[in-house]
């Protein structure tokens, strides 16, 4: 390097007196970053004060207790009664059938694919479930109305065209991939430790995996029903699509219902006045919606962290 | 029948490193012991990779059998074989054979399952299920069919009182093993591995992975329950095998370079390798 | 008639000298920017279908946007302060309250009827017993305070089996011109399967042999191979609902289940807006013709001149 | 005292290896109703789409006549939403990541926005569409456009950017950073020329996942009240547009109407997935072509 | 001046270990050189962990100064402290002062990247960018300013020769460097560090990931640069030390035993430990 030391030096030194501008960026970039990172939280308190303001309004027209505890759901018409407890039936009964389809099925991929595939089925059914998860949920309401309601309604002759059983169905279809991929993941997590002690003891692999592997991994399991719930509640096109749109209250997954997201869809793509009570109620819906999902995800949030595997 | 086994004993392996000499130093007591495990011409590779080599070793029963060697020689692989637990890992292969009180378990007929309730195993790491300390006992035992609360508490009991830790957490049975130390977790392991009384006992470093209180604590179980089993002990501490064995194989790069009484390992082996490793010039 | 094929070669010629000479004054000619259109999704078919033959054959540089929020959500996208959307497409008139707001927000709104549609009741095609029924006969089917359950209650000579009553949810103006003009604000039977597609009601009564359902024509025109339509005697015989029945060419024999479907114009949006106004013209001298292939029943030629001459007024 | 009769436990056993080859069938079988089910779909719609998807059908704008009808506009509106949503997400999301791993102390601040971002995850799409509809339409005036359906999109699908561009971030070895900061870079430079560079394959990955999910969203368009004919193509994002799915879910909500319609929105599914799938094929591609590359 | 610094040396250190005679074997040659770096009774914790504990050294320029000691006694610790990298881990405190050609750079008006750009650094695993050779070099004068494309080149070429591998890798220097071997990528390293001109290179055990033969072509290098750079050189190697330094440091526990010219300490060590550690009795 013989003498030329010192050149690079001496630009190095000269460029640093100019290089305010770098000292100005690194004072900026933080702050920019930081405002940045508070759009998330502005999104959340956007989402509260757009549904809080328009729910206030309601409830002062309806009572929380007729809300809460009203089974008529008669937005329009004569003497208009607004009752939540049909939608929320709506709900939980379409993703209680998703559960009781994509709980079992998720979770028995999960441990298929966790504790019994080799590598390369691996390798080949999980993009497949990816696959599956990406497909468009207007696309699965399709499948839904024109595909599943069909056959369903040939088994079953009672069924409705429209009814809650199939797009809950299709919906816990769709949801399977989310079930077996956070599932897996829970499986994955228990170091096979165990998995050898269980098997050394003369276990056969079905009995490591549920009575040793399943249990030490049910915090991460149950986080993912709960998320899966989660979905399931705030999920609107299937339902839109194909369960119709009567406000019932009843429990025969027969018949026609209407979740909480289709009814948002009905009253903002149909006859919402402003200021009408039917307008409000859109938001009292929602802020129901929201927070069940919200109860839902904090759950979820919780038992992981809370259970978070010891071994 | 006992002599021919004896007899068998290393045969294979490279002749001028171990001859049956080695093993005349038996006592007299041991040779009217039964052997346990025989393996013949026992070679296996991870993929392309020859972990073991043109293995011939008997194990008799109710001894303590240490299995030394460096790092990587081959000793969890060949503890591991004998529960067939290297099957396991996909890409394993086996030759040669493993005879268990005279039967083939290598055999596909020989239920990997049956073997591995005679043939239990401890790991370095404390591995105990995240449950109660009762329900890590009693899991063997319930996969095995028995239902019983009275019998499973019996068992219970024994085992823990067996591994020597039942006056530490008889009061606590239904608290998570986790919330125990490592060494009294390494016990509910042994504990969990007697309880559905197995003949052999493979034990793969179990002390490692533990303070010098609790390992001798497990050193001393180890002499206890040689009486009842038979237990084939890895370990990396040349001082824990002179201590607890009866007889000590040495391994080296996938092979047994020497088999023998402990004592003669310890004070006159056979083998300068065997030597220079007991005296840490290597490994 | 005649005045259709005038209009229409009026309009071409129009478009022929349009692209050539695009002069400011004249207001049909050459336009460009947007016309915005929303409200009833009964209108919805016709008023697409207007939209696409005046972006094709009339105006290429005009975009017509149609929305289907429904006749009374479009009417509240429609009175807003600054105007909102240009035309709302309404199954029924104008509120009172609408009007009002109209007024206060001084928008002036221009009527324009487009086309009729009868409320057509429709049954499976295997049902041979209910092909025709009087007017009273079908309100009561569907009025709460008759208890009708089957279809023996109707006529005892019918068969004693459950009547599925079926048709459209409160967001459409056909339940509220059922409700309103036809049970005249009586409570419908509860039972009432009402849906909000009618994709559904479609499928619901073509694979129920006890259904009945009541919608617009066009959705009984457009599947007519599943679906038979009630006769309806309003006491002068059976009366099948078809456009000309419901039209002027049988005299509006199906009348007392006719109503007219409209549009109202934002008359402040027509004036500042060229391409509004000339939209409106078109929409005018082309309802009929439209009207037939969405399946409307056409206006008569007098409401066609009258709401013509209105809308000239404006220029 | 033996517990245990190995006679006993023989017998046992061929009962427990039995119900463990039973479970071990059935659990396979629970693998194969996703892929069944996605075979189905994906043949019911290709069935149901023959004949409909031709040039004619891609390069048509929208029209009420079915044989006409082509879906130019809702692919070229979807083109022009994700021209709002990916910077939007990028910098939004992208920037949040950074503040998160690189800049923000550990503590109750930094986790607040940590579990409110996998809380917003879960939000269900609907109501980012009434967010949409009362902040951008109507709030800022902007009517259903590209930006107000862009903006809305956006903010839904970003924390699937946030997360994955925490993880891309997180995976970059501290080693790289330390050899930056050892020739004197300022935090800033290091994580510019360093850090985004190394990490950016995953945060591509994660924001075409974003993306795709942001295509096919239905929900928080149809509050946002798109027009249901819209025939001229959109030039910027200040035009009205209309998007596939919710092409999909017109046509398909007007088969009573015209039957064709069906077909038309089994093939504009067929469009749908098939970018989609090209989508995922990126991803796919850059996760496999630049894992690991230090 | 020279004569002050050489007294402050070690004169906090225990009494009884290093004593001033320590230094007087020194070199005549060395008396005349001038000190980079003197670090003032400093201390480091980790949180609670105290990892150096009154350090009091001088670092001489144009030297090769050899740091060693057993595994976690702090010799990484305190090299990342001259040129303050350890701030970047949060829980770090530090007290007493480092004075790098006699400004305290434990001030804050001292701009630490003004400091590491006097103060290279090269670590223990090659760690070049995933970028091209040739950005890798130039990362250094581009972000601090340096844009002229003929600058650069010119740059890049010196620095790889500089690092003595300019011919091996002349024909492929936008390709990227992961493409190269781990010596390869070291000398890749310290030339990316030579292209800023630093005054010292800090160097964390340079070639303890690297083959002998790459090792030999650093230890080489090391030797070639020290005419124009101070090298401080944290080593395992006792070889290496004894090799290519000139001066060493013997920590043990955070502490510095003995500080001298290479060759006493490893011919007559002061200190009992340094003769133990050097002659392979612990560590
Ligand atoms: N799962 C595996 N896949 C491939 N090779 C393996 C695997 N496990 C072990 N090996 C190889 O087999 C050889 C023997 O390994 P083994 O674990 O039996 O050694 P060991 O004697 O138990 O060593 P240690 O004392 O470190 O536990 C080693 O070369 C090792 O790399
Ligand atoms: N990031 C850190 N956080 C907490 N403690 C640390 C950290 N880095 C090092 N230490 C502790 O500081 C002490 C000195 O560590 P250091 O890395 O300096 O040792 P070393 O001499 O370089 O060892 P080696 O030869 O293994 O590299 C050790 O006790 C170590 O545990
Ligand atoms: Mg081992
Ligand atoms: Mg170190």
């Amino acid at each position: 390097m013989e003498k030329s030391i010192g050149q690079v030096r001496k630009m190095i030194e000269e460029n640093k007196k100019t290089a305010s501008l770098t000292n100005v960026v690194e004072k900026v970039i933080p702050k920019t970053l930081f405002v940045i990172a508070v759009i998330s939280i502005l999104t959340t308190l956007g989402i509260l004060v757009t549904l809080l303001s328009e729910t206030v309004a309601f409830f002062k027209e309806i009572s929380f207790i007729e809300f809460f505890t009203g089974t008529v759901l008669k937005p329009l018409g004569q003497n208009a009664q607004f009752g939540v407890l049909p939608l929320l039936t709506g709900t939980l009964i379409s993703s209680a059938i998703a559960m009781v389809v994509a709980i079992p099925i998720g979770l028995m991929t999960a441990v298929y694919l966790s504790e019994y595939a080799s590598e390369k089925v691996r390798k080949v059914v999980k993009p497949i479930l990816e696959i599956l998860a990406g497909i468009p949920t207007i696309v699965y309401g399709f499948f839904a109305l024109t595909f599943v309601t069909p056959i369903l309604r040939s088994l079953i002759p009672s069924l409705e065209p429209t009814n809650i059983l199939s797009p809950g169905i299709v919906m816990g279809i769709m949801i399977i991939p989310m079930v077996a991929s956070l599932s897996e993941d829970a499986l994955g997590a228990v170091p096979n430790s165990m998995r050898e002690g269980a098997l050394a003891l003369g276990a056969t692999k079905l009995e490591v995996t549920w009575k040793v592997i399943v249990p030490a991994a049910i915090s991460g399991i149950v986080a993912s029903f709960v998320l899966a719930i989660s979905r399931a509640i705030g999920e609107t096109m299937i339902v839109t699509i194909a369960s119709g749109s009567s406000k019932n209250f009843t429990f025969d997954i027969t018949q026609s219902m209407q979740t909480m997201t289709a009814y948002i869809v009905e009253v903002t793509g149909g006859d919402a006045p402003a200021g009408s009570t039917l307008y409000y109620s859109l938001y009292a819906v929602a802020m129901t919606l929201f927070v069940f999902t919200l109860v839902m995800n904090l759950i979820a949030q919780y038992i992981s962290r809370k259970f978070r595997e010891e071994y | 029948m006992k002599g021919m086994k004896r007899m068998a004993v290393m045969t294979k392996v490279k002749k001028n490193f171990v001859s049956p000499a080695n093993i005349g130093t038996l006592e007299p007591a041991q040779k009217s012991k039964k052997v346990a495990f025989q393996t013949k011409e026992l070679n296996l590779w991870y993929g392309e990779d020859h972990a073991l080599k043109n293995i011939n070793l008997d194990i008799f029963e109710n001894e303590v059998t240490a299995i030394i060697g460096p790092s990587g020689c081959g000793k969890s692989t060949f503890i591991k074989t004998l529960n067939r637990m290297v099957e396991l890992i996909p890409v394993v292969k086996i030759s040669g054979d493993i005879l268990y009180r005279e039967k083939s378990i290598l055999n596909k007929s020989y239920k990997v399952e049956d073997l591995r309730t005679r043939v239990g195993m401890v790991f370095q790491k404390p591995n105990p299920f995240p449950k109660s300390i009762y329900e890590n006992i009693a899991y063997g035992p319930k996969i095995h069919g028995i239902r019983n609360k009275k019998i499973l508490d019996e068992i219970v009991e024994k085992s823990l009182r067996g591994a020597a830790i039942w006056d530490e957490v008889k009061d606590r049975l239904h608290e998570n093993a986790y919330g125990l130390s490592g060494g009294q977790q390494q016990r509910i392991c042994i504990a969990r591995c007697l309880a559905i009384e197995p003949d052999v006992i493979l034990m793969d470093e179990p002390t490692s992975a533990l303070d010098p209180i609790s390992t001798l604590k497990i050193e001393e179980l180890v002499q206890e329950l040689k009486k009842d089993f038979s237990i084939i002990i890895v370990t990396h501490n040349m001082q824990q095998a002179a201590r607890i064995s009866d007889k000590t194989a040495f391994f080296l790069n996938g092979e047994v370079i020497e088999f023998d009484a402990t004592d003669k390992i310890f004070s006159t082996p056979s083998d300068k390798r065997t030597e220079d490793y007991i005296t840490g010039r290597f490994g | 008639g005649g005045s259709d094929d005038a209009d229409e070669t009026e309009g071409n010629e129009n478009s022929s000298t349009g692209n050539e000479t695009p002069t400011e004054e004249v207001a049909d000619e050459g336009l460009e920017g947007s016309v915005v259109i929303d409200g009833s999704g009964t209108v919805y078919p016709f008023m697409a279908k207007m939209a696409e033959n005046y972006m094709t054959n009339e105006q290429e540089g005009v975009s017509v946007e149609v929305g289907r929020a429904g006749t009374s959500a479009g009417f509240k996208k429609f009175l807003v302060d600054q105007g909102g959307t240009d035309f709302n497409d309404a199954s029924r008139q104008i509120k009172d309250e609408e009007q009002a707001t109209a007024d206060e927000l001084g928008i002036e709104v221009q009527e324009i009827k487009v086309a009729l549609d009868g409320l057509t009741f429709v049954i499976n095609p295997e049902n041979d017993w209910a092909k025709e029924l009087t007017k009273d006969e079908l309100i009561k089917i569907f009025l709460d305070s008759e208890g009708i359950k089957n279809w023996s209650d109707v006529r005892p000579d019918f068969p004693n089996e459950p009547i599925s009553k079926m048709g459209p949810n409160e967001n459409h103006g056909t339940y509220e011109f059922f409700w309103e003009k036809i049970l005249e604000e009586q409570d419908l039977d509860a039972d009432t399967n009402l849906q909000q597609e009618y994709s559904i009601l479609v499928d619901l009564v073509s694979k129920d042999k006890n259904a009945i359902a009541f919608f617009g024509y066009g959705y009984y025109e457009n599947n007519k191979d599943k679906l038979q339509a009630v006769q309806v005697d309003f006491g002068n015989g059976p009366v099948e609902p078809n456009l000309d029945t419901i039209g002027e060419s049988e005299d509006f024999a199906y009348s007392p289940f006719t109503r007219p479907v409209f549009t109202y114009l934002n008359v402040n949006m027509a004036k500042e807006k060229p391409q509004v106004l000339d939209f409106a013209i078109y929409a005018v001298e082309n309802a009929q013709t439209v009207a037939a292939e969405t399946g409307f029943a056409p206006l008569t030629d007098d409401e066609v001149k009258a709401s013509l001459d209105a809308l000239n007024a404006l220029k | 005292m033996k517990y245990f009769d190995s006679g006993q436990i023989q017998k046992k056993l061929g009962s427990r290896l039995l119900l463990n080859q039973v479970a071990k069938r059935l659990f396979f079988l629970a693998t194969l109703v996703g892929l069944v089910v996605l075979v189905i779909l994906i043949y019911r719609v290709f069935s149901d789409s023959l004949g409909w998807i031709d040039f004619e059908f891609l390069s048509n704008k929208l029209s009420t006549d079915p044989q006409k009808a082509g879906i130019l506009g809702a692919i070229s509106g979807t083109f022009w939403l994700m021209v709002v949503v990916a910077p939007v997400t990028f910098f939004l999301g992208v920037g949040t990541a950074i503040y998160l791993e690189e800049f923000a102390k550990k503590g109750r601040f930094q986790s607040f926005i940590q579990t409110n971002i996998s809380n917003l995850a879960g939000v269900p799409s609907i109501v980012f569409g009434l967010l949409g509809l009362t902040v951008f339409v109507r709030g800022l005036g902007l009517g259903a456009v590209v930006l107000a359906g862009g903006l809305t999109m956006a903010l839904l699908v970003l924390p699937i950017v946030v997360v994955s561009a925490q993880e891309a971030i997180r995976a970059v070895p501290q080693y790289l950073r330390d050899a930056s900061y050892g020739m004197g870079a300022t935090k800033w430079q290091t994580i510019k020329n360093v850090v985004l560079p190394a990490a950016i394959p995953g945060i591509l990955t994660g924001i075409i996942l974003a993306l795709s999910r942001a295509i096919g969203e239905t929900a928080p368009l149809v509050v946002l009240g798109i027009p249901a004919l819209l025939i001229p193509l959109p030039e910027g994002i200040f035009d009205k547009f209309t998007v596939m799915p919710l092409q999909i879910y017109y046509w398909t909500i007007d088969a009573a109407l015209v039957t064709e319609y069906a077909n038309l929105a089994a093939a504009s599914i067929v469009v749908l997935l098939f970018i989609l799938f090209l989508m995922n094929s990126v991803a796919v591609f850059i996760r496999n072509k630049y894992q690991k590359r230090y």
